[in-house]
């Protein structure tokens, strides 16, 4: 299935796009999407942390994700 | 009563307060973040934020709803700026109104506390001499 | 920079917020003490504040100094009125200027608590039945 | 000496008035001055408590007092 992954701050920047279409198994994990997006972006793996949100929400390691999902990664954040 | 706001015009803090004002507070404690013109010695010569829309307003959201729920707070009032900010500029506001001062204290140190824990916002420091995404790396 | 005051008529909370910005500082934390409709249940009319004029900007300024001693501040604005205050008029306002937030919340809350406990001001609440000097008797 | 006494509040009121000369020994101490307070305002020692400033400053017991100082008597504080 594809998936659509949202960039911000330092992730857009190294992938020098907001946005990002992925073709990934079905059902695929959390952990498992982290593993296939290190591999293309080797740079996510020099920051100092990073989540992954599914449906505007912070999602654990073991969560599925399905094909209408809005998934973005989620650098360390610095608001305020 | 919760006020919550992403905006990418300046903050407007006298609104922010008066949004807050409750005849049945006897006090108010605001918390504005501003732009310094320094970090860790660099002269910084602005800052440009951005945030993931959807999810930062739910997760303010969720602060100022837990901020009522744990303190006895009457309203909350938190507007973060998006966008180019210069030195001085306000990035953040604030306003916890609560019959006592102390939930007021309380609930608006852990309101932008978390906020800067949980936020999806993020900003770069623009130096004179380079720029840097803030906390993203070690 | 310090900036006290005693006022007889309306605290000017952006005029406070104004003074005490700072280009060096990244948080200000603001107290404000308005009055409430109600203590213990009881519905107040209005109050009325006096003082002891030299010995409580004595005192005011004391604590400001105090304050940049004791934490990383840069400025402190501490306005207090006095005079008859309505519901929801703002009593108080102290505004604390600092790098970090840290020391902003820690100045300001050791502001406001220690203004309550050593300077000489004094308030009356004027209920709809009676009078009473707040905190004289037990 | 004749010493003169400002009063604020609760005591003003219970006092009829701002300020009152009271005629003590010279050097008196806050507490002799005290004693001699309370026994002409007795509606004082119904206070949660008060205190003595001379010259601006809160003053202990055992400090003394002189003709040419302000002496203000400093019911429970209750600003902000």
């Amino acid at each position: 299935m594809k998936i659509r992954i949202l960039a911000f701050g330092v992730v857009k920047e190294f992938m020098n796009s907001s946005s990002l279409e992925m073709d990934v198994q079905e059902a695929i994990t959390v952990a498992a999407l982290k593993a296939e997006f290190e591999a293309l972006y080797p740079e996510i793996k020099k920051l100092k942390t990073y989540l992954v949100a599914v449906n505007d929400t912070y999602a654990g390691d073991d969560e599925t994700v399905d094909a209408n999902a809005e998934v973005a990664i989620i650098p360390p954040v610095s608001g305020g | 009563m919760i006020d919550i706001k992403l905006s990418d015009t300046p903050l407007d803090m006298a609104a922010c307060i008066g949004n807050a004002a409750d005849d049945a507070c006897g006090g108010q404690v605001i918390f504005a973040g501003t732009v310094r013109n320094k970090t860790k010695g660099r002269r910084v010569l602005r800052l440009e934020y951005e945030c993931y829309q959807s999810m930062a307003l739910k997760e303010i959201k969720k602060i100022a709803e837990n901020a009522i729920r744990l303190w006895d707070i009457r309203r909350i009032v938190i507007h973060h700026r998006v966008g180019v900010l210069g030195i001085g500029d306000t990035a953040v506001v604030i306003v916890v109104s609560a019959p006592h001062r102390e939930a007021a204290f309380e609930g608006c140190r852990y309101a932008i506390e978390t906020l800067k824990k949980t936020v999806p916002i993020w900003k770069k420091e623009i130096f004179e001499d380079g720029e840097e995404w803030v906390s993203a790396h070690t």
